[in-house]
């Protein structure tokens, strides 16, 4: 069969005192997402997301440092990620970490692009999007 | 409306209005051995029609409509009268469909078990069902998959096989007596060729199947293969499926159902031999 | 203000499905499907039918797991969100 | 061929009327009543009805939904309720929402598309930040749009809500600031009625002068034959509880000044749908006589065929500029239709 093993911890057995450990997450970072009614489909895989900057559909635009996609040149802006980003690496950045390979400002402007990102719509729905803060 | 066509594909009975003789023609022809919707009572009605009356004869335009449409869907040429009837039949389906949940995925049956293809336009879906097809699979259609809350069976939807760009003579290699439509140059997605599903696809268009294998395809990269786990694939599903919130909770209990029960796997392939090797190769395991 | 009590959904208006390190919630009442990853899950079946604050939720969490990084902040932002969805009311 | 919506009007007051009908009857039928957003209806009138298996299973497959649409419309007035609730402030539900947390007849198999509120025009701010503080976002970003709602119509601009995809319109009055008639919305919110699920609805002939106001006054009578059948419903329902409720409703609409759109709606419905509606000599004179006009708002009501398609081209657009022509003055009139025009938007 094939299936990815899930990695939750097994359950402590009757009996044993020792309790599950259970993480509060972090601010920033939701652990909710509603499915919306989509029409059209969407990229990227839930577990092992990867995520372009911009999406697909802008690719070579720029990435001004308030997250927003401007044309590829537009001074003060950021060239587009070379290479798409790991759900994981989008999860440590949300949380208060670097994207792999960015400078600090590159990596708080592709941070705030991706926080814009709106899941189900032009955005994309994988895991980085539980990450995503709400509003 | 002056000229009118009705067909029954799988499940759903159309009743296509238009306002040219051409559409109606060529839809007869290529529809030639399908059934009429059951009872003469059409689940959904397609219009094609001139916006505008100079429309009818000044470069004349198709304006697709029906009981669901999107109000900013473009007109098409009076030449490309097959695509848009094409594209107005999904819409209803798309929109309409109340009583299956639908995929946005090609589906091919062996033995009573289905393997269904889910992935974006250009992923493959249609080629690689065409080529499954020739290969002795049951066709059961190209665009959409329909599941059956109450019995989570895959029912068919054998539409016209619409074939775009570089698939065309891939599948015409494999297919050389296969019944196609006209060529359609110059449409919005290209170079269009429509392939008429064999006529065992068309008889047996009534037997639904269990679904037994989901495939992630993506064209054009580097062999590879990846076991999924169950909530990317219910993600997935979802955002691959035109119904599901509507559906309400039938939705839902199809929709898990489907992701307990049913292996799921995203394969990689540079091209469409390499494709079938995965798919058969993964059949086997089952 | 007064404290904020928080109250879940009734049992019988969630379908609830473990599968990976997300749970799909089905709610009855709004007809919408939610993804979640813990402590959603966790936090929904220890409100269970009670009407509580924040802060005795937090106790009562600790009293069945282990809270790793527990803070009232942190609980607060969980609570949000499934307010935000519906899956719990803030009364 | 059939000639236009009578069939599908026939079928709603007078079910077995489509007891004889054949294939192709059945098939305009099915194909009317989705045109007219009245399937739901439909489905619910003639269940009873022998029919053949196809259109039965079709018929089916839209009744299974139809709990679902109304669950969903039913959680939006209760989203609304619990983002509103700290503001105070009654939030009164309107038209298909409320008749279904009512349970009105007028409810069952209606489809219901937005939430429509009624809110105190002094709260419309307070209510503006609650809603997008909790998720709703403005549905149309055109600033011309947004100018015109806010000065001259008499609702928010409409909000969609991000994760749910349902609008909501949020209305201070009933009608638009420019329009020559002013319902005294004030009296509505006071004599609304408290449900059981915090939010209210409208008293029953304010109910009905909501319904004809919206159908004469600020719509080009688009969704008409829905409109009076809520109408048709409403009058069944509460004539039934008391025998004048027709009084009520004409002294409830003098005192709003929709007196004249209560009996075009009455005369309407009667012809339509048959609706036991009277007239009153005492103690006020209300007649409901046939006016010369009511064919062409009838030919309007009716403007469909059995494909589905709207038919009688020049009678429509004549309602659309009318209904424009209503709600703001010539001149207005006039820069708006040439600033629609000029952005492309052209009527039907």
């Amino acid at each position: 069969m094939i299936d990815e093993t899930s990695d939750r911890s097994p359950e402590p057995g009757p009996g044993t005192t020792r309790r599950r450990a259970l993480m509060l997450g972090a601010v920033g970072a939701s652990a909710v997402v509603s499915i919306r009614p989509a029409l059209a489909q969407t990229q990227a895989s839930v577990i092992n997301c990867e995520i372009p900057v911009p999406d697909a559909g802008r690719a070579g635009s720029y990435i001004a440092a308030d997250g927003s996609v401007v044309p590829a040149g537009t001074s003060g802006a950021f060239p587009p990620a070379s290479l798409a980003f790991k759900g994981d690496d989008v999860k440590k950045a949300l949380a208060g970490g670097q994207l792999p390979g960015t400078t600090y400002e590159q990596n708080q402007a592709y941070v705030k692009y991706i926080r814009r990102l709106q899941q189900g719509t032009s955005g994309f729905t994988c895991f980085a999007s539980l990450q995503m803060p709400r509003g | 409306m002056k000229h009118v066509f009705t067909v029954r594909i799988g499940p759903a009975g159309f009743r296509v209005g238009s306002d040219w003789r051409a559409p109606i023609r060529a839809l007869e022809r290529l529809y030639a051995g399908y059934p009429a919707p059951e009872d003469n009572i059409p689940d959904f009605t397609v219009r094609l029609f001139a916006a505008r009356p100079w429309r009818h004869w000044l470069r004349p335009s198709i304006t697709l409509g029906g009981d669901f449409v999107l109000p900013e869907a473009a007109p098409l040429p009076l030449s490309q009268g097959v695509l848009a009837a094409e594209m107005a039949m999904n819409l209803q389906m798309a929109m309409g469909q109340r009583r299956y949940l639908l995929l946005h995925a090609s589906a091919v049956e062996r033995e009573g078990r289905a393997v269904l293809m889910t992935g974006l336009s250009g992923a493959g879906k249609s080629t690689l069902a065409a080529l499954l097809a020739a290969r002795g699979w049951r066709l059961m259609g190209d665009e959409f998959a329909l599941i059956d809350p109450a019995s989570g069976l895959v029912h068919a939807f054998p539409r016209l096989v619409s074939l775009k760009n570089r698939a065309i003579e891939v599948v015409r290699k494999a297919l050389p007596e296969g019944r196609f439509g006209p060529l359609l140059a110059g449409t919005p997605k290209g170079d269009i060729q429509h392939l008429v599903p064999d006529s065992r696809s068309i008889a047996r268009m009534g037997d639904p199947a269990r679904p037994a294998l989901l495939l992630f395809p993506r064209f054009g990269f580097d062999n590879a293969e990846r076991g999924l786990g169950p909530s990317e694939v219910f993600v997935r599903l979802t955002q691959a499926s035109t119904n599901y919130v509507a559906l309400g909770e039938r939705g839902f209990a199809a929709m898990t159902r489907l992701v307990r029960e049913v292996a799921a796997c995203a394969i990689d392939y540079p091209d469409a031999d390499a494709a079938i090797t995965h798919v058969e190769r993964l059949w086997a395991t089952l | 203000m007064a404290e904020r009590l928080y109250r879940a959904a009734s049992a019988e208006t969630l379908l609830i499905e473990p599968l990976d390190e997300f749970t799909l919630i089905f709610h009855r009442a709004s007809g919408l499907t939610h993804l979640v990853a813990a402590p959603a899950p966790e936090i929904i079946a220890a409100l269970d039918r009670d009407q509580i604050s924040a802060a005795t939720l937090l106790e009562r969490l600790g009293t069945r797991y282990e809270l790793g990084d527990a803070s009232d902040e942190l609980l607060q932002a969980r609570l949000d969100e499934l307010v935000a969805i519906g899956l719990v009311a803030a009364l | 061929m059939n000639r236009d919506a009578t069939l599908l009007a026939r079928a709603l007051y007078d079910p077995m009327s489509a007891a004889p009908l054949d294939a192709a009857g059945w098939t305009d039928l099915i194909a009317i009543a989705r045109a007219e957003q009245l399937t739901g209806t439909l489905v619910h009138r003639v269940a009873d009805v022998p029919k053949p298996p196809a259109a039965s299973r079709i018929l089916a497959d839209a009744r299974a939904s139809i709990a679902d649409q109304r669950r969903a419309a039913l959680w939006e007035a209760e989203a609304a309720r619990r983002a509103l609730i700290s503001i105070g402030t009654p939030i009164i539900l309107l038209k298909g929402t409320a008749y279904a947390a009512a349970e009105l007849t007028a409810g069952e198999g209606r489809s219901i598309g937005d939430l429509d509120i009624l809110v105190p025009r002094d709260a419309i701010a307070q209510v503006e930040r609650a809603l997008l503080a909790a998720g709703w976002e403005w549905a149309k970003p055109d600033p011309y749009d947004d100018a015109y709602y806010r000065r001259w119509m008499h609702e928010l601009p409409p909000l969609i809500h991000r994760e749910r995809d349902r609008m909501i319109d949020v209305h201070h009055t009933i009608l638009p600031l420019t329009a020559r008639i002013t319902p005294d919305a004030q009296a509505m919110i006071a004599d609304s009625v408290l449900l059981d699920n915090g939010l209210r609805i409208l008293s029953a002939p304010d109910m009905i002068c909501h319904a004809a106001a919206h159908l004469f006054a600020d719509g080009d009578l688009a969704g008409g034959l829905r409109n009076l059948w809520d109408i048709d419903r409403l009058c069944r329902d509460f004539m039934m509880r008391h025998e004048d409720f027709c009084l009520s409703v004409y002294k409830r609409a003098r005192h709003h000044g929709l007196l004249v759109a209560v009996q075009r709606a009455f005369r309407l419905a009667r012809d339509i749908y048959e609706t036991p509606v009277r007239g009153y000599s005492a103690p006020i004179c209300v007649s409901l006589d046939s006016r010369s006009s009511d064919a062409l708002f009838r030919r309007r009501l009716l403007a469909r065929d059995g494909w589905g398609r709207p038919t009688r081209r020049l009678t429509r657009f004549g309602f659309y500029v009318r209904s424009h022509w209503l709600r703001m003055p010539p001149a207005m009139l006039v820069r708006h239709l040439w600033t629609k025009w000029r952005k492309g938007y052209r009527s039907a």
